[in-house]
């Protein structure tokens, strides 16, 4: 963008401005005060405030088309050239350039402070607005060659883009859904609703490590036709797993799932699962 | 026509191909091009038969379908693809739920016990789905006629519900109070992570 | 490992990222194998190195970008891809740009940082436009009167822009020594109010 508003001011006022080019597109008068290399048609100044990015980016404009350095901004020919651009703007879109009027107020109260003596003192103190001016018109500077650097590179759609095959027929799958413990508890007490388990004491006495027990002996029974007695029992459980497993083995006696057998007295002592018995 | 300009235009197709997610036809290649470049028809056949030849060992594959040509993933590989797009698993039937919690809290039980309590008939999918995914499995089988297996949760079952032990499960009498036990889980259930929390507190 | 394993590891992980629609990460590459087969963390590296040689006289090659590895069409062919699609690829304005930018390098950041480094308002437009691409997102506020969110960029920028991370911007460009210019505004302002006295005795 900054191109065109080059171009535009590059070419000669004098010059019948290009009918294809929207910036030149101008049937008002020229504003012959301006100074020639910064003639901007009038009806071009809204596009003037969009084409640069606020008063640094048109600062730097400046400053770039005198070949300064930003270090040795000659302030005055700067501030002359901004001004007047400035007045020109505000004629037209006064309401926008609200930002590029703070720079100019900026820019002035430079200028009269180089026309005073130099107060040592005095300066120590303040911000020097010139090098705060400096400071920031070359921090501007960085980020907009940043975004100039962004914008160069490599981006999908434009520069490289996503490589996708056609998919091949997939096989459904069915993965397992997900149970909270609520769920399942929910579901027990529908159950339980629905049977009246609650009016039976058995069901309120009865331990869950005792029902889990069971099923452990069961379990092993499977594997072995045979256990003895003893091997039910482990003493790291400590007190509570055996009388846990004593209890289970009870249940599993009186529900018929298991038999105890003993073939002499104070022989071993076995237990064998009645199911596993019979066949 | 030169070997490397050959292999240029079939890059280029291919790059056509996996850029474009339709089938494109071999005008359509071509229209790629421009005119003064633009490949004939023959050599533009030659070149997809030469992209053929060179997805031999890679994971896709060209095919001629009838709108044109395409790049697809080899069928070979459907089942780890396949993993990349796993829907959200549904969710498992009130009549499962009540059948794992009475083969929790009352195990070991026999599929004609869960339905005595239940009242009405078990599927069998409800037990296959539940042996398959290894919460319950049969631990024995009942001496009655017909010695039908008994049912007992599984360690991966606890696992699965973060629990150490069944008797970490709120005993029957609690769950009477379950619009309690509900607001505290609602509180603490976030994440199953956080049960043994509301555990402590139903205790 | 044998070779002719390695080469179907690597035509699977061809075919995951060309189904995939997503750039992958290493884990979520191997979390498509079952777990009795899926290949540690280095082999899976050590076969993306292989497909990216083996991607060498192709259309595509394989690039690493902030959420993973993905299978993107050679730059050079872009110039015959773009004729596939009727739009023109996007540009963005430089109010945006230099937005991106501040928000990129100096995240994170405030629409009142931005505006005080820039000169100029930043339209709201603007912002909306970064979030709905889902290039830049709130990470939080400054704990300043109001409040101010705060932006940084995002994966999908990253991504977007061909890039592993915020190392891979572009170096932003020196700002010189302070004291050097200290010194030498000091040499140039005398020098001006020198020219400035001199031109007025002129007149």
């Amino acid at each position: 963008m900054t191109d065109e508003i080059t171009e535009v001011s590059g070419s000669e006022p004098e010059q019948p401005a290009e009918p294809d080019n929207p910036l030149a597109l101008v049937s008002g008068k020229p504003l012959v005060d301006l100074p020639k290399d910064l003639y901007i048609p009038p009806d071009a100044l809204a596009v003037f405030l969009e084409t640069f990015e606020g008063p640094l980016d048109l600062l730097l404009y400046l400053i770039r088309r005198q070949n300064m350095d930003i270090l040795d901004i000659d302030v005055s020919e700067i501030t002359r050239q901004y001004m007047d651009y400035i007045s020109a703007v505000e004629a037209m879109r006064f309401e926008l350039a609200a930002e590029y009027l703070v720079m100019a107020a900026t820019l002035a109260e430079i200028k009269s402070r180089m026309l005073l003596p130099r107060q040592e003192a005095e300066d120590d103190e303040e911000v020097d607005p010139r090098a705060e001016l400096i400071r920031r018109l070359q921090q501007y500077e960085r980020y907009k060659q940043a975004a100039e650097d962004i914008d160069d590179l490599p981006r999908m759609d434009r520069d490289t883009f996503y490589g996708s095959a056609a998919l091949p027929q997939l096989p459904s799958s069915q993965p397992y859904p997900d149970v909270a413990m609520r769920e399942l508890l929910l579901a027990m007490q529908g159950v339980l609703q629905r049977a009246d388990l609650f009016t039976s004491h058995h069901v309120e006495k009865e331990k869950l490590s005792t029902r889990e027990r069971m099923s452990q002996i069961l379990s092993l029974l499977q594997g072995d036709r045979y256990l003895t007695f003893e091997s039910l029992f482990s003493p790291e459980e400590g007190r509570l797993g055996v009388v846990v497993s004593f209890l289970a083995t009870l249940e599993l006696v009186k529900e018929s799932l298991i038999e105890i057998v003993q073939a002499d007295v104070f022989a071993p002592i076995h237990i064998r699962a009645r199911a596993n018995a019979s066949d | 026509m030169k070997e490397d300009h050959l292999l240029r235009l079939r890059a280029i197709v291919e790059a056509l191909l996996l850029a474009a997610g339709k089938p494109l036809s071999v005008d359509q290649l071509r229209d790629a091009f421009a005119e003064d470049e633009r490949p004939t028809r023959q050599i533009m056949e030659h070149v997809l038969v030469m992209l053929a030849d060179a997805c031999e060992d890679r994971g896709f594959e060209l095919k001629n379908v009838a709108s044109g040509y395409r790049l697809q993933v080899r069928q070979e590989f459907a089942p780890w693809v396949r993993t990349l797009f796993e829907e959200k698993p549904q969710r498992y039937s009130r009549a499962l739920l009540e059948t794992l919690a009475l083969i929790a809290y009352r195990q070991p039980i026999t599929r004609g016990e869960i339905e005595e309590i239940r009242g009405v008939t078990v599927s069998s999918n409800i037990i296959r789905t539940l042996s398959e995914r290894e919460w319950v499995r049969v631990v024995g089988h009942r001496d009655v006629p017909g010695r039908p297996a008994m049912y007992a949760t599984t360690r991966q079952f606890l696992d699965y519900f973060n629990l150490t032990g069944l008797d970490e499960l709120p005993p029957l009498s609690e769950i009477r109070d379950l619009e309690e036990i509900g607001r505290e889980m609602e509180k603490n259930m976030q994440g199953e992570i956080e049960f043994d929390a509301s555990e402590k507190t139903l205790h």
